[in-house]
């Protein structure tokens, strides 16, 4: 596969590594009500789509980013890739 | 009909004219006892132990291809019961006893060769490992053997113990283990099912679940509704789609693993090999072709195939184990879709929906488990109580905490 | 022994004379050739023996796809088996052997399974050989096994080389026949990037095997023209013996250049093959078309051949199998074939076309509206029986039979992604679907385009149309343009031990029968027959069985299915697909700054992940092992010892909010360490358990230097970036590895601090008051070398580790050891660090195996619960914190002198010796050279409230049952006094 | 000034030289490296820092620039800095003084190694070696990626030049790969 790195364009998928489900960026908050239920879902509940898929790619021979790579896990195409970090914060992430 | 040695001489003096369908062709009836989704070697195992076993005849299974055309019809084909931990040891065992008697329980050869396997280490922590593992095998009554380098090179000469970049320091041995012929496995078992009455229904997609006050009254399929009292789930690879249907997130993300065979050589591997230091097992096949793999691929996928960096990635691995196997030939390679659980453990359970079970999660080490899963499912479907052997399969577990995790890498899928 | 089936013409070097030898004969031939038209040339006809039967075989094709023609090539360490005759390029001394036979290929014992073939039907063995049970393993698999497979490995290692390349272009042809030159010199001439690869070593595909005129040149010539053409094009790389071997995701080809095969030996340095990963915009495929047989009672034997093949070996290569041939053809293509070889000289004995309204010929006889319906000869054919269209019979004396059925476009890489081709009614043969792998698209022959001209117009339009480039062609030659004209035509009426797939042994029968046992998909019937399992994954085939099979069904072909292809596209050395990374450079192998000293001391190695470290040092007349580890314990706790733990992950934490990072990352606290002091940090996995430790030690207020294990070094980093691009992406915090840039030993025992304040300049007070346990600080060495310290202790003893730039490792270790001598200082290795971090009771990786929480470990403290950190949340799970979890404890035996092991489960004192009752298990287990006893660590149930409990170690494995007590894990200095001292 | 002798990655006192056809392969141990990451909200201000220190703009994505001090791209708002070790051999220190709390500096010196090819036909090397698309390389190009499973840089400085930057444990590994590679291709 190929992963069209945002900036360094085309790369080998080889050069990466993936770890999931791009949800792994929405880690609940820890002193929420439900913090133990939120965080069992979190780490192990999967929509484990058929189709378009948004997950984390790092690139580990690369420039050590995180990707958030928008992919159809039935024909591995892939729509999007953007840097993990711009996603973190437009999904409101912070400190 | 009865398959015999003087079967087959009759027919052959008679033009094979006798031989029967091995299965029929049913159009599925509107309602079942049971309906089990998934004609693979879960769901047919699950019908024939129902049926013969837990003496449940109304049932049917129904499958969206051709049966066993999934991960029983995709594997490498490797049967062995080398477990470590308390929720898994003594259900793999179970199905070890099964495979032993498969071929007298089915009247069909699956072709169950105990050639035995061996685990290689090369590091003392990974020998420590094994021998946690191995005592663990024979305190559930299973057998295993630790070979030191000399007795493994003894066993296995041809291994690369001169140039290695990592020696072999021994290996764990289970010699019940070994291989079996897959295809068979799951013809056998939709053979035995379908002459207790079992509806078989190929090219029959199911769509949806039907559920009503929180009770599963059937499927949904492309042949139309089949009503069913239970339904139970045995769909590998699409247990996320087909669980979705039920409004449930499951703890299992699809994943593509490859396999791949060597063209057709003279004998030259005595049993299955586990490299402990690279992605690589093998054994060969009755055929005489070497029958490898490695690795997941190791990202979310429902497409049956993979991709060079992983090939490369097991043929360095059996070229570093083995440089032997240098001219032989890679003839063919493809990819099942493995329902990959977040703690590398399956899951036989009940679900929140009534009537509706589940079983999956298997990993890429679902072929083995085959026998006992249809036990254990059937089990469960027909007395609705975990089998004995199957207790720690459940779906809670991961919020318990109760998680089964052999490789100790935690809940990412595709580390198991 | 000569040539005497050698024609005239040809592409062979006949000035240049090379010799071979098959079966231990000698022959000779010419540059040119394949061993396959040698053979031929050479009147030899028996080739191999089939799988199931032991047939005796000659060629079926000249190309790739061949089922039959295979031998072991090469000798000694180099043999390969199952090697096709019909793509080995001759070169002088080759040597091959006939293969799946015994004791000779003329006479094969095991041929009498051809007597028997009624009892070895398809799916035979599922139905017998279960009784009794055990002789399934004893008698009958063995044998089965011994008979299977074709050709043998020499057992040897291969010694030959093989690379791995990387290459990227435009434009992508697959295949340099009419439709890839063409499409090469469009996509060349319009300057774009082009890589043209082929399989063959002379590029042209068919036009090297067809007599008709291209333009004003014969059609050999035309395609040298064009390749000459393109050689002189720097944008184009013309790569023959180059087999495309799969489509994968995103435009990126594998592909297989034999660039040593054709060579009699590599030379130094040099690859047999190179495995591509070819990165494209587009590709054109223009693999083009594979003729396909025609079933008819035994027409497998050797002289039977594909028309097409039997051209090519008259046309390219001057050979003919016999000086007497008849043809078997549903098809105009067959008469072409008549033609080509009687205008060689060869004498036709028919053409049999099962057309009434075939053409005719003034040349040679053409049997209208027949059919073969036998054929003779036991090695070898002699002469074929003919029904003619009234029904009468009729034999053929001839040598040599071409069958041609038609032609299948190869649309193989077109499948690679899932894609299946549609039937094309006129071609009666599948052509590549819609669904084509992104950016490939498909000309020529493989898109059922079926004449010459059809073919240069289709590659120059194909390569224009993927490059978007308008505008005119470059002109195109007049080629041949003959319609197809054909029957479709699978198999006579009535034959049975009809040959479908020739490799496997499926016979017409053989599918009939799979259909009537209810194996009716295709998938099914394919590996109930083993139909299109065999080497050549049923090129010439697949097809064939699904008209049987379409037939008995009453179905069309296409309702019947196809079945789809998989990578490679031919059978690839397993060796091609490692390259370099196998033996010694399997993984590439790291070093520590002070390797070349240990190694010059002698020290034994040992891996730790790619790291190699020293394990011990060995003194003269040390004959074991733990002789030296027991005294590197021993006079490191007595004195100093120094040890090279470079190894270890070094991350650089820098920004304003390190700390609150670091908060994040451990589960215990950071925000509070002072600037020059070290923590001890415990990083969790988000699922509770323990992840990693190490320490971190406060540079600046914005500056943390941290530590890994060694194994987690790379993981623990990639969840660092996790941690701080995914979730606090607005943190200001920036990390970097610095493992290798710094040499770090641990400097370990009551007189380490003596030691290093020889070497540290003397501005830097190493007293306990000025540099206490856990202290960290720039400092300088050995008159101004900057280094850095750190008071922190694995082993217990008052330890620092001391850091200086990696290139000044080697040297800084040889001044540790040269001013140490007065205190007898010794160097010691990753089992003496074991013993003493065991002696200590501290976890290490066999404890922290994945599974353990900080609860497990004795550290549940340092959870912190007043802060958000990974982990932390999920480790308070029902199952994690009951009262009996595991938990770690000191394990010594009741006898000094028992052994304990690792991996040893614990079972109560009294009671049954089984899983139900495992208690825990042994996670370590050393001798101390301190307690003069072996000791270890372990997980138990409820273990911390277990003190003092005697159990039962069991490891039936080993064979080991002892007797243990339960102790506290710090075995050595419980209070940690040496490590403050 | 302190008597510890150094050794090359190599192992070795002087550092390695090989010529195979028309290229050749240096072992280049003379090098100081730091690297610079730009803090949070200072990217531009970095930027212009560095840019002084390197007399040059800061090299954007895959690029290197600058002469006695050299900086390439080695990830989001971060550069490798390179110098001569003789000359620049605290060349962190001077980074930290040029960019203040914009940047976060770090020693690498000995983090890696380098070797330098040099000649021609380094392109049919390099294509055995890592997957970059040689094509689009320009004598500015500075890029990140694996050889034979070992991650480094690979700057090409002219047509007829390259420098390959490599872990330092790994240095005897990497020489391997691209004698090999030199072997096979020249």
């Amino acid at each position: 596969m190929i992963i069209n790195h945002p900036l360094l364009g085309p790369r080998d998928a080889s050069e990466f590594t993936y770890l999931g489900d791009a949800s792994l960026i929405d880690r609940p908050d820890w002193q929420a009500e439900n913090a133990s239920e939120a965080f069992y879902e979190y780490g192990y509940l999967r929509d484990n789509p058929a189709g378009e898929h948004q997950e984390l790619w790092y690139h580990e021979a690369g420039d050590r980013s995180w990707l958030v790579v928008t992919r159809n896990t039935l024909t591995h195409e892939i729509s999007k890739v953007e840097l993990a970090r711009d996603v973190a914060r437009a999904r409101g992430r912070s400190k | 009909m009865r398959y015999s040695g003087f079967r087959v001489i009759k027919e052959a003096l008679t033009g094979h004219k006798g031989w029967k369908p091995v299965w029929r062709e049913p159009e599925p009836k509107p309602h079942y006892d049971i309906v089990v989704i998934g004609g693979g070697g879960h769901g047919l195992a699950t019908a024939h132990y129902l049926s013969k076993v837990y003496g449940q005849r109304n049932v049917a299974v129904v499958e969206k291809g051709w049966i066993g055309g999934g991960n029983v019809g995709r594997n490498t084909t490797i049967v062995r019961s080398n477990y470590m931990l308390d929720g898994n040891e003594p259900f793999y065992e179970f199905s070890m006893k099964l495979w032993e008697g498969l071929e007298q329980d089915l009247n069909y050869n699956a072709m169950m060769s105990q050639r035995g396997i061996i685990n290689l280490f090369h590091t003392d922590g990974q020998r420590d490992a094994y021998i946690r593992r191995g005592n663990a095998m024979i305190l559930n009554g299973a057998d295993a053997e630790l070979l030191d380098a000399d007795q493994v090179r003894n066993e296995h000469p041809y291994l690369n113990f001169d140039d290695a970049r990592f020696p072999i320091k021994g290996g764990l041995v289970q010699r019940r283990a070994g291989t079996a012929r897959h295809d068979a496995v799951a013809w056998g078992f939709a053979r035995s099912a379908d002459m207790y009455g079992v509806d078989i229904i190929q090219n029959c997609e199911v769509t949806g679940l039907r559920i009503e006050s929180g009770k599963c009254l059937g499927v949904e399929t492309t042949k139309g509704f089949i009503g069913a009292n239970k339904v139970g789930c045995a769909v590998a690879g699409s247990s996320g789609r087909v669980m979705s249907m039920a409004g449930m997130r499951l703890p299992i993300e699809s994943h593509v693993l490859q396999a791949f065979v060597s063209e057709g050589l003279k004998p030259v591997l005595p049993s299955v090999i586990t490299y402990g230091a690279g992605h690589f097992y093998v054994s060969q096949s009755d055929k005489g072709g070497l029958v490898f793999g490695g690795d997941i691929d190791g990202y979310n996928t429902y497409a049956q195939r993979g991709n060079l960096p992983v090939v490369e990635d097991v043929c360095e691995g059996g070229m570093a184990l083995m440089p032997m196997i240098g001219r032989a030939r890679l003839l063919r390679m493809w990819g099942g879709v493995m329902d990959m659980s977040m703690d590398g453990s399956p899951i036989i359970d009940r679900t929140p929906v009534e009537g509706l079970y589940f079983n999956g999660g298997w990993c890429y080490g679902g072929f083995k488990a085959t026998p006992a899963s249809g036990h254990c499912f059937a089990h469960l479907l027909a007395r609705d109580e975990p089998h004995p052997v199957a207790t720690a399969y459940r779906l809670d577990r991961f919020r318990t905490g109760r998680t089964i995790d052999e490789k100790g890498v935690g809940n990412q899928p595709n580390l198991h | 022994m000569t040539q005497s089936n050698r024609l005239g013409g040809g592409q062979i070097d006949r000035n240049t004379s090379l010799t071979f030898r098959f079966d231990n004969r000698s022959y000779t031939a010419h540059p040119g050739d394949t061993l396959a038209s040698a053979l031929l040339a050479n009147d030899v006809r028996l080739i191999g023996r089939s799988f199931k039967y032991h047939r005796p075989r000659g060629l079926l094709t000249a190309g790739s796809e061949e089922p039959n023609g295979m031998v072991e090539l090469r000798t000694g360490a180099r043999k390969e088996p199952n090697t096709r005759a019909t793509t080995i390029e001759m070169f002088d001394g080759l040597e091959a052997r006939s293969q799946n036979r015994w004791p000779s290929l003329k006479f094969d014992a095991l041929a009498v399974n051809d007597l028997f073939s009624n009892f070895l039907s398809a799916g035979f063995y599922y139905k017998t050989f279960m009784w009794p049970a055990a002789f399934w393993e004893k008698l009958y698999e063995p044998m089965i096994r011994r008979a299977a497979g074709l050709g043998s490995l020499s057992m040897e290692d291969d010694p030959d080389e093989y690379d791995k390349g990387f290459r990227h272009c435009d434009l992508l042809i697959i295949g340099a026949g009419p439709a890839g030159l063409m499409a090469a010199l469009t996509a060349g001439r319009a300057g774009a990037d082009v890589i043209l690869a082929d399989e063959d070593f002379a590029l042209g595909g068919r036009l090297n095997s067809e007599s008709f005129a291209v333009g004003d040149h014969s059609a050999p010539d035309w395609a040298a023209q064009v390749v000459a053409e393109l050689s002189s094009m720097p944008n184009v790389r013309l790569m023959p013996r180059t087999t495309v071997i799969g489509a994968f995701d995103h435009g990126i080809y594998g592909a297989v250049e034999r660039t040593g095969d054709h060579l009699p030996t590599l030379p130094d340095g040099k690859p047999r093959q190179i495995l591509w990963r070819i990165y494209t915009q587009k590709a054109l495929l223009c693999a083009g078309a594979t003729e396909r047989p025609i079933a008819f009672e035994n027409n497998d034997r050797p002289g039977i051949m594909m028309a097409s093949a039997m051209r090519t070996y008259a046309n390219r290569f001057a050979a003919t199998p016999s000086q007497r041939v008849a043809i078997f053809t549903n098809n105009d293509d067959g008469h072409r074939t008549a033609a080509d070889l009687h205008t060689k000289g060869v004498k036709i004995a028919a053409v049999v076309d099962v057309r009434e309204d075939a053409p005719g010929s003034y040349d040679y006889e053409v049997l209208k509206g027949a059919q073969v319906t036998d054929t003779k000869g036991r090695l070898g054919l002699t002469f074929v029986e003919v029904t003619l269209s009234d029904g009468s019979s009729r034999t053929l004396d001839c040598g040599a039979l071409g069958v041609s059925g038609g032609w299948n476009p190869n649309v193989h890489l077109t499948c690679h992604q899932r894609g299946r081709p549609v039937w094309n009614d006129d071609l009666a043969a599948f052509v590549p679907g819609a669904d084509l792998p992104v950016g490939l698209s498909v000309a020529g022959a493989a898109n059922g385009v079926m004449t010459t001209y059809g073919a240069l117009k289709s590659g120059a339009e194909g390569a224009a149309e993927a490059l978007e480039r308008k505008g005119a062609l470059p002109d195109l030659p007049e080629a041949e343009d003959a319609p197809v004209k054909q029957k479709p035509f699978w198999y006579v009426e009535g034959c049975k031990r009809a040959w479908v797939d020739q490799q496997n042994d499926v016979t017409v029968k053989d599918v009939k029968l799979s259909y009537q046992e209810g194996f009716r998909s295709v998938e099914h019937l394919k590996r109930y027959t083993t139909l299109g399992m065999a080497t050549d994954q049923g090129k010439t085939s697949n097809i064939t069985g699904l008209a049987i099979m379409a037939e008995v069904a009453g179905k069309s072909i296409p309702e019947v299915g196809t079945t789809i292809f998989r990578p490679p596209y031919t059978p690839i050395p397993i060796a091609t697909f490692a390259g370099r990374m196998k033996g010694q450079e399997f993984h590439p192998t790291r070093l520590t700054p002070s390797h070349y000293w240990a190694k010059e001391r002698g020290a034994v190695f040992v891996e730790a992940g790619n790291w190699l470290r020293a394990q011990w040092f060995p003194l003269p007349g040390e004959t074991h092992w733990r002789q030296s580890v027991d005294r590197e314990v021993r006079e490191t706790r007595a004195s100093v010892g120094v040890c090279d733990c470079t190894t270890l992950g070094k991350i650089d934490v820098q920004g304003t909010d390190a700390a609150e990072f670091l908060n994040r990352i451990y589960a215990n606290g950071f925000a509070k360490l002072p600037v020059g002091k070290t923590r001890y940090g415990l990083m969790l996995r988000e699922d509770g358990m323990v992840m990693d430790d190490g320490t971190a030690a406060r540079m600046a207020e914005d500056h943390f230097v941290v530590t890994t294990t060694t194994a987690n070094a790379v993981s623990v980093y990639r969840h660092m970036e996790f941690v701080r691009q995914c979730l606090y992406p607005d943190m200001d915090v920036q990390l970097i590895s610095t493992t290798e840039a710094w040499a770090q030993f641990a400097v370990a025992g009551p007189n380490a601090r003596k030691l290093l304040q020889k070497i540290v300049d003397p501005e830097f007070d190493l007293s306990n008051e000025a540099f206490p346990f856990m202290a960290c600080g720039n400092i300088t060495v050995c008159g101004g070398l900057r280094a850095r310290l750190f008071r922190i202790s694995f082993s217990g003893e008052l330890a620092y580790e001391i850091a200086v730039p990696s290139r000044y490792g080697d040297a800084l270790m040889r001044r540790l050891m040269a001013e140490g001598e007065e205190f007898n200082v010794v160097p010691y290795g990753t089992e003496a660090l074991g013993v003493m971090r065991v002696e200590k009771g501290h976890a290490a990786g066999n404890e922290l195996n994945g599974t353990t929480t900080a609860l497990n470990l004795g550290l549940g403290k340092m959870v912190s619960k007043k802060k958000d950190s990974i982990g932390s949340v999920l480790s308070e799970r029902e199952a994690l914190v009951e009262p009996d979890v595991l938990r770690l404890v000191g394990i010594k035996p009741v006898q000094p002198e028992d052994k304990i092991t690792a991996g040893g489960h614990l079972m109560n004192a009294d009671g049954p010796v089984d899983a139900a009752n495992d208690q825990g298990y042994v996670t370590s287990a050393v001798y101390s050279p301190i307690l003069n006893s072996n000791i270890g660590l372990g997980l138990v149930k409820n273990g911390a409230e277990r003190l003092g409990e005697k159990m039962r170690l069991v490891s039936p494995l080993t064979d080991l049952t002892v007797e243990v007590e339960l102790v506290s894990a710090h075995f050595v200095d419980p209070e940690g006094e040496r490590l403050r001292a | 000034m302190h008597d510890l002798v150094a050794i090359t990655a190599l192992g070795g006192t002087e550092p390695r030289v090989d010529t195979i056809g028309s290229v050749t392969c240096t072992e280049v141990p003379g090098v100081a490296l730091a690297s610079v990451a730009s803090r949070m909200g200072k990217e531009g201000k970095s930027a212009k820092a560095l840019a002084k220190l390197i007399d040059a703009p800061a090299p954007e994505v895959g690029r290197w620039a600058g002469a006695s001090i050299c900086a390439f791209w080695a990830g989001v708002d971060q550069w490798m800095l390179e110098a001569s070790f003789d000359t620049h051999e605290d060349l962190a220190d001077q980074a930290k003084k040029a960019l203040g709390d914009a940047a976060s500096v770090t020693e690498q010196t000995d983090g890696w190694t380098r070797f330098d090819l040099t000649g021609t036909g380094i392109p049919s090397v390099l294509e055995l070696l890592c997957q970059l698309d040689l094509r689009k390389i320009t004598d500015d190009s500075a890029a990140r990626c694996a050889i034979h499973h070992i991650g480094c840089f690979v700057l090409c400085r002219t047509s007829e030049s390259y420098s390959i930057y490599g872990p330092r444990s790994s240095a005897g590994s990497l020489h391997h790969a691209v004698m090999t590679a030199m072997r096979s291709a020249l």
